[in-house]
């Protein structure tokens, strides 16, 4: 474990970027980020996992599909499952509920686009809402890179209350602006070139977390 | 005098003005308010050159100003005039103070606006945690979609697609979003349902800029166009009174749908 | 600060759900949520927020916006920031800025107020502000206008770093000392009584004013 003495500018900063990360970040990735071996992150990791326990913290530095990222300590589920029930947590993020409008005004499309229309990454708040079952993959792009495009469900239409997407609200002489347009097509390129240049891998489980 | 007019852009009439008077501040008694004015017809004709046209908002402002500054200036160059009524007297005072009163609100927010970019520039430098439950955590949440409706659901999608800002960093710039018509007209169909009758001199009270009221007369313009609302004036330069003629806002907002969108 | 020992179930069960919130939670709703009174609260969470920096980690306990939320140190945001790649929202303007001080410090007011006061048209700054998320409708003024009238968000809170508007630096701390409203005066001077009034250049006895 890691004592106050031992406390390193490296775990502070793995504590740091693992605070931020909304999935679990691979060594590989964290090694790139703090320009040190991967080998070496995982022994910190290791440290700073070990140091929590011992400290008996409320949260656990984790290893899981195959990355790093804090949970909630198994123990204390009652209280969080309490906060989720009565908490913030049971609405809809302004960010879930945009990247959601997006899919069900534009649909199919990929995930880079709507990315590319919300200027944020939304890997995370994709998977939220497909693990909630309001968006599902309905296709894939028929271009070279064959993204994964999606849409929105059954489900979602039920809770909205509406028979069809022809329901949803008509968005009138709405025009995209020149800047929408260039998302899409910013997001059917980085789809075709599978790779945004600025990224730091193409997998999305690396990705940054949404704002 | 040699004089440089800034390059810098104002964002109006008061900034310019209280940028000549801080820039001379060490020296003030060398400054004279022609100076000043001449710096004012300099940043109008500025204006001018880089919009291509005057924009009549923003000038009319700049030269109240400058006409402000023009009479304390004249009352200078003629000391002791007798004939000044008392009444005249105590007006020039008072826009001179009502001036020196707008400038130090100006530079009071002007300076509170560094400290609270400092204050978010510190915060920005800590990035909170926004990963939200652990996924086993699902199964107990509510239905996030409960409540929602398919007209948050538009209002969500037409915010996600606003323009985004440009990210700058603190470069000033002029904002001239000119009053517009069919904006005014909109907030009549909001207003007016609930008013029912009321006088253009009271629907307009609130309003400060001259083009702002112009731009409602030109929206109820519209409005009696469209049969929407009706206009009476009982004596001629009478007030002008404004009925709203019942329809429901959704049928208002249908009749409106159709018409330009032009600039006051 | 806790030590080891001294960690209890509340310490943990706060650190648990704080984990899993996406926005600051109030003391009330922690209280609520562990059965104790908010002061007690307000006391475990500082006692939080002072081992952590005590033992030196790479994230913080911050009171923001009225509630408790786990954030980044600052110092490490040169690691954050190559992680987060979207990052820094846009900064505002000098002119958005302004603007926002005055919505800031003399709230609720309408568009018009704001434009008296700084002498030119806020419609697009004021839009902008609102589109961010700064500033919000807050009511209506009751007069015949019914005029919208502004306030500032919690976000605008979060933003700042502030835990409420109370929070703000004093607005009396930015007025203009006497010396800065006698330079002004002078500016726009009326009198020539010390000042012959053909010559431009100044006298010996015109010396410019101390400020």
């Amino acid at each position: 474990m890691v004592t106050v003495n031992e406390r390193t500018e490296m775990h502070r900063a793995l504590e740091a970027i693992l605070l931020v990360a909304d999935e679990p970040v691979t060594p590989n990735l964290l090694a790139q980020l703090l320009e040190i071996p991967a080998v070496r992150v995982e022994e910190l990791c290791t440290e700073l996992a070990d140091s929590y326990e011992v400290a008996g913290h409320g949260f656990v530095l984790a290893r899981v599909g195959g990355g790093y990222r804090f949970q909630t300590a198994p123990d204390l589920a009652p209280y969080v499952e309490r906060f989720v029930l009565e908490g913030q947590s049971a609405r809809l993020s302004a960010a879930a509920m945009e990247t959601l409008a997006i899919v069900a005004y534009k649909q199919p499309l990929s995930r880079a686009q709507v990315a590319a229309i919300r200027g944020v990454n939304v890997d995370g708040v994709m998977r939220t809402l497909q693990q909630r079952g309001y968006i599902e993959e309905v296709a894939r792009d028929p271009g070279p890179g064959q993204a994964v495009l999606f849409g929105t469900t059954r489900q979602f239409l039920e809770k909205l209350g509406l028979d069809s997407l022809d329901d949803l609200p008509s968005l009138g002489d709405f025009v995209p602006g020149a800047d929408m347009v260039e998302a899409m097509e910013m997001g059917l390129r980085l789809t075709v070139d599978d790779e945004p240049a600025t990224a730091p891998e193409a997998g999305g489980d690396d990705a940054p977390p949404s704002a | 005098m040699p004089y440089e007019v800034q390059t810098a852009v104002f964002e109006g009439p008061f900034d310019l003005l209280l940028h000549l008077i801080m820039r001379e501040q060490v020296d003030l008694y060398e400054v004279s308010l022609s100076t000043i004015v001449d710096a004012y017809l300099a940043e109008l004709d500025r204006m001018q050159a880089a919009e291509g046209q005057l924009d009549l908002d923003v000038a009319t402002e700049f030269l109240l100003i400058a006409a402000t500054l023009i009479e304390l200036k004249a009352r200078r160059l003629l000391p002791g005039r007798d004939d000044l009524e008392l009444d005249e007297e105590f007006s020039l005072w008072e826009e001179r103070d009502l001036l020196v009163a707008r400038l130090l609100q100006c530079k009071t927010f002007k300076d509170a606006a560094r400290v609270l970019a400092h204050l978010g520039d510190e915060a920005g430098r800590s990035f909170p945690r926004l990963a939200g439950p652990e996924e086993h955590f699902l199964a107990v949440t509510p239905d996030l979609l409960a409540g929602v409706t398919p007209a948050q659901l538009k209002a969500a999608f037409l915010k996600a697609v606003a323009p985004k800002p440009v990210p700058k960093v603190d470069i000033r710039h002029l904002h001239m979003v000119k009053a517009n018509v069919s904006d005014a007209v909109a907030e009549l169909i909001d207003e007016l349902p609930r008013i029912g009758r009321i006088s253009f001199r009271r629907l307009t009270e609130s309003l400060v800029e001259r083009l702002e009221v112009v731009v409602r007369f030109l929206a109820l313009l519209e409005l009696f166009k469209q049969g929407l609302v009706d206009l009476e004036q009982a004596l001629a330069f009478g007030d002008i009174d404004v009925v709203w003629l019942g329809y429901e806002r959704a049928e208002a907002d249908l009749a409106m749908a159709g018409i330009d969108a032009y600039d006051g």
